[in-house]
């Protein structure tokens, strides 16, 4: 059955990044940034600290990864309590409709850069919930996705290495889904309002 | 179930008997007793529950027998006192489902009566405050567990899928490669 | 007029004073973590943290948001000039108690003053309960610190620290008095028993809830320097403040690293439980001392 | 150009400000400031060396330092106050009357400083109590007034009664004579001592007598708070200051034991002041009111006064003169700041206010260097005092009263946060965007107390200096010593400009790690981290009332004193409804009756 | 210039009283006339004995001026004739009976002979009992009518036994008799004092007062209140100083007395919430201080006390009773914010206030110092201890009333116009012009009040037990 063409906003767009790009704040000359930047991600990528939000069921697997035997704080991983302090958003599980309203909200309040990591399937095609009313099919339409875990309830070892493949991405620059979010805000807010109808709730328990 | 337990019991199902004879006794499983009665004496056998012991409303749920165009609805009461539990479940039409609120006996029903509203479509007349939306936010279609809801068709018409091309093994790439 | 050189020495203290306590800060989480069996980061974690944060792009909520930090880290940074350590005294004659204990506490002020401006009523309370925690332990430790200096005829600390070169360690003189200090900083550190007002389910890390990227490390680094000026503090006051530099430096780590692994195992306290805690035990020891100490030293003439 | 003029002439100005405002309201604010700027010249470029003037029957002027100090801090109060309340906007004109008794205070207060004998100084004293009871009228409500009177009263009676006992003891009424004869044959010295000192404790508003400065404070009208608070209650530590310098150290003190040193009578009142100042702070944090807050911090403050005058050292009495000036300094412009908000918002109750600095930062800046000032951080002149304080206690080795100073200092950050978190930080409510910022002559005399507050803090040895002046004319042996920047204590020495210095190298070291950091983004108010939830309204997103709920949960069964005298004012009352009962009842033959058995009680005794 | 017999004070308003019920229109003009001429007769008397009827003293009729008679005379009569301006349509028919009233205080004050004190007693308790009953408030003056007869009747028994026991009436005689063996007198003494105490308002004996002051007009409040009170005081201080000598013992008795009326009144008056009630007891209280001091032998001070006192309660009187006339009523709340709209009553009001409860740059504060600095240098601590929390009490409910009628009732921003100008203006104007002198010259003395004070030294200088008087005067700061 021939495949069907499907307009072009539900492919992922394969966006051409410049190599690398300064950061805007330091206009300098090119090596002094690049090394100045190379020494940053290096800082970023061994203190992240992630945010705990546990939206749906793969949370339970993040205690395993926090104690003894596991030990994320080898990497240089701590829970942190608000955004505003966190560099990972880790979307455990499935987003339901709800529930990302809170997250985009969360989301800009965090201080860039910043990283979303989703755990399980249901962040990658709606998983065992695909035909849900109320939950997402695909979370990097409305967020910028770093990096995917497989597994419905990944095993702890499969999130510690997760995040060391994070961790390499950000050492090598490649985990640039907060620049992405910010160059194409107007396309990641569209999808968000298509689906969500209003990111800002303003009802009768919200007043 | 102490004998003193059935004792009560057989008492008090005679009672019911006697008080209400088209109030079928469904199922019974010990300290559980599902009733079947008619819409229009919902409220006499609440009211006389209540004042015989069932001081707990747990829930309302609502089942939608599609096949025959009905909507059943299953008053769920408990009693401490005895730890006996009663379901008295009532049918009503499905094409314009309306029942009298029952939140001038069991006050907690508003919000279980508002719930069933907004997923069922049923009206319950006198409690205006079931007309909003409870869980929903900005709900834009059917009541979502009505069986002539189509949950997949909403899916994919609100939210939109990945597609992959049917080549199956490993691949190159991983399915998402973003650069 | 003060030599240009003793201002040079005071901000190596300074400098100094972030580096050693940084480094010790990292040590101190590799040991909780064996404490809790697992392996814990390497020991300069908290330096990748600080510039991490440092390089991130944070919110601010107003000048005074910023302000209030400036004052913190400036408290923070002007204390730890003035700490004399095992014979280095930055500025000679200088370095008074009540002086230090005064601007440190314009540091906790200044911090109060950033978490109130960003509008979120969790860091006001955090700030309350930090508040009240203050009232705690400051109270006894400021007392017995008094006592201490009625005694030697002095309130410089380097004076102090010589003095007790001499004449033995404070510990011998008032035992009571120093396992009151011990717990009082215990509470200053923040440690687990005592901080309700950082803790991140309840006030979702108190008044540090709007700080982030630079803010949060700036709060960090004047964290550890306070750190560093109670920990010398108390080492200078009661523990005779060590001849050399490494006995000193000994010192502080064990008391350091001892307060560490208290607090590794203790669970956090309601801040009812606190304030109640600190009226009781810290207090009744505290008077139970000062009698003692005018029986056998002072003498009421 | 002599005191006498100046008193009188600002009498006269009084009662012609008066008679012109009677006919152009606004004119009345005019005349209060000028005239009271044109005393602040006067004596400023007068000093110390002013002369008192002829006499004029039993008013004789004398200008002594202490004298002079007093008058030149009460005059700046009296002065910005003026500066502030005229500019002001939104200022309804108050009655012709209040110039009048404004300046009739502001008089009377300068004669009590410059008083030669202690009836001239009784008379002033009485002057300026019942002008601003008049004043405090003035204002919405009369509680105030009348506890302020009464405790008033009381005090000047306690005066009267030891002026009167000193002049029959040694036939002479000039206060340095009669001081000195009291040190050789001490009759009634004891008594004399406690009675002044009780008269100086009621104005001050030290504890069993402070029941009168939350009513008048929040009743007073917003123009003549700031005076009323900042100055007048400076009265009663002139008098402490001039009976504490002779009598403590004659004999009939020092023959009981003394305690560390201190007289045992000096001992008890230091207790009592210390009590004062744990009591004032624990009232303070739990008031929700923004000045009855403020009334109590002032009656801790005025503890810390008290205990300075009464340890007799020389850094002590130095710390007192010091807090008083600071003291004055920071609670004129936190009254003169609420000044501005009531006459914004229209109420001072800490919970209905919030996020004003963000309409108001000028005002906010003033108002953040009074509270460090009161509670005694180092840039301020607060810290100077509460150092030396601190020092001549701690070398004293009187350690209760030095633990309630600390408690005091630390219970007052505790306070202070309170005030400035609810009123000034926090969510702006929707009501208050439309406040501007205070008008630039209030904004002025901010300044200049600010300013006073700040430099005097960061360069103290000059007024370190007076104080050492004051101290030997006050017959002290040994003065406090400053060597070029730094002020030598016994045990320690405090230099201000550089713990100033060393905090500005710290500012400019975080001030350059942060403009370094990448720039952060400005963020609105609401904008901040509520677990997710989404809150659109500031009102319920502010922290105000019951603000240290579980450190007050502790004292919640703190006795209140006011208590007290309610009971006292109902016995009386008690009393007088039995005598009218008894002996003023319309029956002709219950007098018929009296009139027999009191005849027969006389004869019967007569004939015994 | 010309010597005038003391007497014209006394037989002139007697005369003028019957001959006005011939002439009925012009009956106020006699009264004006009467008083006038009064002051005038006081101006130009000399000190000195004055012998009637030829007989030789301890038979005729002694009339003895000294200073103490002389100014009681004049500040009497200058407030009779005073009151007298206020005549109002009321006053017409009251006319020979003020008059008789005049010429019996005169007389009180004037006479040296005791019987003949017992006769203008009683002439004055009678013309007062026609005054009072002019209020319509005819229980009251029953009351006072009953008291005033007691009171009397007293007075006579004691007389009468002074005389069976000295055999004479003359007080210059009966002085030098009862120095020379006082033994036995003590019973009359007491019994006199008792009889005095009814007309000065002790405590246990002054209920009539009460009735009548409460709701007296601004006619009869003064004279009743600040002058008949004065006189009757001036009277005793005359009788306890000059003429009886009294032991220890007697003194501790009555002056305890005195006493319970002190803190009796100022309790009462603290509770009371209407402003006549208020003066009403204060008085009482002032009148027991009075009486204290002229039996502890401070009379000078006494004297002073009692003429600052009468001016004091005399415009507090005047002005009380017009305002609760004016307003109908005279509770607090009533009245709260009519001096905001009649300032000068209010300043007057407030003055005397201020004067009676004795603050600084007033005449009352001025006779407080010396009155506390006497007591001191006689070393008793106890009683100034008393005097002064007694006046800390009044201090504070003057205070109260004073703030509650300044100040505008809450609801208000200005506005209430408690006009209290209803009635004719005349009457209006005569008591603004009477409040004002009257507040003026307290506040005169109490800014230069050394003559005020040579006047007490001169009249009571000589201290019957040998206390010397040292006044603070503003000159001299303390002088002998």
């Amino acid at each position: 059955m021939p495949k069907k063409q499907l307009p072009s906003r539900f492919y992922p767009v394969k966006h051409e990044m410049q190599t690398v790009e300064a950061p805007a704040e330091k206009i300098s000359p090119q090596q002094r940034a690049e090394t100045w930047e190379k020494i940053a991600q290096y800082f970023r990528a061994n203190s992240l600290w992630m945010l705990n939000y546990c939206t749906g069921c793969c949370a339970i697997e993040l205690p395993l990864v926090m104690t003894s035997r596991f030990d994320m704080e080898r990497l240089g991983m701590m829970p942190m309590a608000t955004p505003r302090q966190a560099d990972i958003l880790l979307v455990t599980g499935y987003a339901s409709l709800k529930t990302l309203r809170r997250l985009i909200y969360t989301y800009e309040q965090m201080g860039t850069p910043k990283y979303v990591v989703a755990f399980g399937p249901c962040a990658v095609n709606g998983g065992i919930y695909h035909d849900a009313y109320a939950v997402l099919n695909r979370l990097d339409l409305y967020l910028p996705v770093d990096l995917y875990i497989a597994g419905c309830m990944p095993k702890p070892e499969a999130v510690m290495s997760g995040f060391m493949k994070l961790i390499e991405l950000i050492e090598s620059g490649k985990a640039t889904g907060w620049k992405d979010y910010e160059q194409r805000y107007e396309w990641y807010k569209k999808n968000q309002l298509e689906a969500v109808g209003e990111v800002f709730i303003h009802d009768e328990f919200h007043e | 179930m102490t004998n003193s337990m059935n004792s009560v019991k057989a008492r008090w199902a005679a009672q019911m008997r006697g008080m209400f004879p088209d109030a079928r006794l469904k199922k019974d499983r010990g300290t559980e007793m599902t009733y079947e009665i008619l819409p229009r004496d919902l409220h006499q056998i609440l009211a006389y529950l209540k004042n015989s012991g069932w001081r707990q409303l747990s829930m309302i749920t609502g089942v939608d027998w599609i096949e025959e165009g009905q909507f059943e609805l299953v008053y769920n009461l408990f009693d401490w006192e005895q730890g006996l539990r009663v379901l008295l479940s009532i049918r009503i039409g499905r094409d314009k489902p309306q029942v009298l609120t029952i939140t001038n006996i069991y006050a907690g029903a508003q919000y279980y009566e508002r719930e069933i509203h907004e997923f069922f479509g049923i009206e319950f007349i006198g409690n205006e405050d079931a007309l909003k939306s409870l869980f929903l936010e900005r709900w834009d279609a059917l009541p979502p567990l009505r069986k002539d809801f189509d949950s997949r068709a909403y899916s994919d018409k609100k939210y939109v899928k990945r597609f992959y091309d049917p080549v199956y093994g490993p691949q190159g790439g991983a399915p998402f490669e973003r650069s | 007029m003060i030599a240009y050189q003793s201002i040079g020495t005071a901000l190596g203290m300074a400098l100094f004073a972030w580096l050693m306590q940084t480094g010790l800060s990292g040590v101190d989480r590799k040991i909780t973590a064996r404490i809790q069996k697992r392996r814990g980061p390497v020991w300069y974690q908290n330096f990748r943290d600080v510039f991490k944060l440092l390089n991130k792009r944070s919110v601010t909520h107003g000048w005074i948001f910023d302000l209030g930090l400036l004052i913190a880290l400036a408290g923070a940074i002007g204390t730890a000039m003035f700490m004399p350590m095992a014979g280095i005294i930055p500025l000679q004659g200088y370095d008074n108690f009540f002086m230090i204990t005064y601007l440190a506490a314009l540091g906790v002020f200044g911090r109060a003053l950033s978490a109130g401006a960003s509008g979120n009523p969790l860091a006001a309370i955090g700030v309350m309960r930090g508040l009240t925690q203050n009232i705690g332990y400051k109270l006894p430790y400021m007392v017995l610190v008094i006592v201490l200096i009625n005694y030697y005829k002095t309130s410089s600390i380097s004076g102090i620290a010589a003095l007790q070169q001499v004449q033995g360690w404070s510990v011998l003189k008032m035992p009571l008095g120093v396992l009151v200090a011990f717990i009082s900083l215990h509470g200053m550190l923040g440690k687990k028993p005592f901080d309700t007002y950082l803790a991140p389910s309840e006030v979702a890390s108190g008044p540090m809830v709007e700080f982030g990227g630079k803010y949060l490390g700036l709060l960090n680094i004047a964290h550890e320097i306070a750190v560093f000026v109670e920990i010398s503090l108390f080492v200078n006051l009661f523990l005779g403040g060590g001849a050399t530099l490494a006995e000193f430096l000994l010192k502080y780590m064990a008391v350091y690293l001892l307060s560490s692994c208290l607090g590794a195992v203790m669970g956090r306290l309601r801040v009812e439980q606190v304030v109640r805690f600190y009226y009781k035990v810290p207090i009744g020891l505290t008077i139970l001392q000062v009698l003692l100490f005018t029986l056998l030293y002072g003498g009421v003439s | 150009m002599n005191w006498l003029s100046l008193i009188v002439s600002l009498f006269l100005t009084g009662i012609a400000g008066y008679f012109i405002a009677r006919i152009k309201p606004s004119l009345g604010a005019w005349i209060a400031m000028a005239a009271s700027c044109a005393a602040l010249l006067l004596v400023l470029l007068g000093g110390d060396a002013l002369p008192g003037g002829p006499a004029w029957g039993l008013i004789r002027f004398e200008v002594t330092p202490l004298g002079w100090f007093f008058s030149l801090l009460i005059i700046l109060v009296f002065s910005t106050n003026g500066i502030g309340s005229l500019a002001a906007k939104g200022r309804q004109h108050r009655e012709p009357v209040y110039t009048m008794l404004y300046l009739f205070a502001l008089a009377a207060s300068l004669g009590v400083f410059a008083a030669e004998n202690w009836l001239a100084l009784f008379i002033f004293w009485e002057i300026a109590v019942w002008s601003s009871t008049f004043a405090i009228g003035l204002g919405n409500g009369r509680k105030g007034s009348v506890s302020y009177f009464g405790m008033s009263l009381l005090g000047s009676l306690m005066m009267l009664f030891a002026i009167l006992a000193m002049g029959s003891a040694y036939q002479t009424f000039q206060i340095r004579e009669a001081l000195t004869t009291a040190l050789q044959n001490p009759g009634p010295a004891l008594m004399v001592f406690i009675l002044m000192l009780g008269s100086s404790m009621v104005k001050l508003g030290i504890m069993p007598f402070h029941i009168w400065m939350p009513p008048a404070y929040t009743e007073a009208p917003d123009e003549f708070a700031p005076a009323l608070a900042g100055g007048l209650s400076k009265l009663g530590a002139f008098t402490a200051f001039l009976v504490s310098a002779y009598l403590p150290i004659s004999g009939f003190m020092g023959g009981s034991w003394r305690v560390k040193g201190l007289p045992a009578l000096s001992y008890g009142l230091v207790l009592l002041a210390s009590a004062s100042i744990v009591f004032g702070t624990l009232m303070a944090i739990r008031q929700e009111d923004a000045k009855k807050l403020l009334a109590y911090s002032s009656a801790a403050n005025g503890g810390y006064i008290i205990i300075g005058i009464l340890m007799g050292t020389s850094m002590s009495v130095s710390g007192a003169l010091v807090h008083l000036l600071a003291h004055a300094l920071a609670t004129t412009t936190a009254f003169s700041v609420l000044a501005v908000i009531v006459r914004q918002t229209g109420t001072s109750r800490m919970d209905a206010l919030g996020g004003l600095a963000h309409r108001m930062p000028l005002t906010f800046l003033a108002f953040l260097t009074a509270i460090l000032s009161l509670v005694g951080l180092p840039p301020m002149l607060g810290f100077v005092s509460k150092w030396l304080i601190l020092q001549s206690l701690a070398s004293q080795g009187l350690f209760l009263p030095a633990a309630a100073v600390v408690f005091g200092s630390i219970g007052s950050m505790l306070y202070a946060f309170r005030i400035l978190s609810t009123v000034f930080l926090g969510q702006l409510k929707p009501r208050h965007r439309a406040l501007q910022e205070s008008s630039p002559g209030v904004l002025l005399s901010l300044a200049i107390l600010s300013g006073a507050t700040m430099g005097l803090g960061v360069y103290p040895s000059g007024l370190i200096q007076y104080t050492a002046k004051i101290e030997a004319s006050l017959g002290m042996s040994e003065t406090v010593q400053t060597a070029g920047l730094s002020i030598r204590g016994i045990n320690g020495n405090l230099n201000a400009l550089l713990i100033m210095g060393a905090f500005l190298i710290g500012m400019v070291i975080a001030g350059a790690i942060f403009f370094k950091a990448p720039r952060s983004r400005k963020v609105d108010l609401m904008d901040t981290y509520t677990a997710g939830e989404f809150i659109y309204s500031p009102e319920l997103y502010h922290y105000g009332t019951q603000f240290a709920a579980p450190f007050e949960r502790i004292y919640e069964k703190l006795p209140s004193i006011s208590r007290v005298y309610a009971a006292l004012a109902s016995l009386t009352d008690d009393l007088g409804n039995l005598v009218k009962y008894l002996f003023f009842s319309p029956m002709p033959s219950r007098t018929a009756l009296w009139i027999s058995v009191v005849t027969i009680l006389l004869i019967w005794g007569e004939v015994l | 210039m010309m010597n005038l017999n003391p007497v014209l004070t006394i037989a002139l308003p007697l005369i003028l009283a019957f001959t006005k019920i011939m002439y009925r229109r012009i009956a106020n003009l006699f009264l004006i006339v009467g008083s006038l001429i009064n002051i005038f007769v006081v101006m130009f008397l000399k000190e000195g004995q004055y012998l009637m009827g030829g007989y030789r003293p301890p038979f005729g009729i002694i009339l003895q001026v000294d200073t103490y008679a002389l100014y009681s005379l004049l500040v009497l009569n200058v407030l009779f004739a005073a009151l007298m301006l206020l005549v109002t349509k009321k006053a017409e028919n009251l006319t020979s009976s003020s008059l008789i009233a005049l010429a019996a205080l005169n007389g009180l004050i004037l006479t040296g002979d005791l019987f003949n004190l017992f006769v203008f007693l009683e002439i004055a308790t009678i013309a007062a009992l026609i005054l009072v009953s002019s209020i319509k408030k005819y229980h009251q003056a029953f009351n006072y009518m009953v008291a005033g007869a007691i009171g009397s009747t007293f007075y006579l028994l004691g007389l009468g036994l002074l005389y069976k026991q000295y055999g004479t009436l003359n007080m210059a005689r009966m002085h030098e008799l009862m120095a020379a063996s006082p033994s036995g007198s003590a019973v009359a003494v007491i019994l006199i004092f008792i009889g005095l105490a009814v007309e000065i308002k002790l405590m246990p004996f002054s209920s009539w007062a009460a009735g009548v002051l409460k709701n007296a007009d601004e006619w009869i409040g003064p004279m009743i209140g600040a002058i008949y009170g004065g006189v009757m005081m001036i009277v005793v201080g005359r009788l306890f100083t000059d003429i009886f000598v009294m032991d220890a013992k007697v003194r501790l008795m009555l002056s305890l007395l005195t006493l319970i009326t002190l803190v009796g009144g100022e309790a009462a008056a603290f509770q009371s919430r209407k402003v006549r009630e208020v003066l009403l007891y204060s008085g009482v209280a002032q009148a027991g201080l009075e009486a204290l001091l002229i039996l502890n032998g401070y009379p000078a001070i006494g004297f002073i006390l009692v003429l600052s006192n009468m001016t004091a309660k005399y415009v507090m009187f005047l002005l009380a009773g017009y305002m609760a006339e004016e307003a109908g009523g005279d509770d607090f709340d009533r009245l709260t914010g009519v001096f905001r709209s009649n300032p000068v009553h209010g300043f007057a009001f407030t003055v005397a206030g201020l004067s009676l409860a004795g603050l600084p740059l007033f005449f009352g504060f001025i006779v407080k110092l010396n009155l506390l600095y006497n007591l001191m240098l006689s070393h008793s601590y106890w009683l100034p201890a008393l005097i002064l929390s007694a006046s800390l009490v009044e201090g504070i409910y003057m205070l109260r009333m004073i703030l509650g009628l300044w100040r505008l009732p809450e609801g208000h921003r200005g506005g209430l116009q408690v006009r209290i100008l209803g009635s004719s203006h005349r009457r209006k104007y005569a008591v603004y012009t009477i409040s004002m002198v009257l507040s003026l010259a307290l506040i005169l003395f109490g800014l230069a009040p050394d003559n005020a004070l040579s006047i007490a030294r001169r009249a009571r200088g000589a201290d019957t037990d040998g206390k010397p008087l040292v006044l603070i005067t503003m000159k001299g700061g303390i002088g002998q």
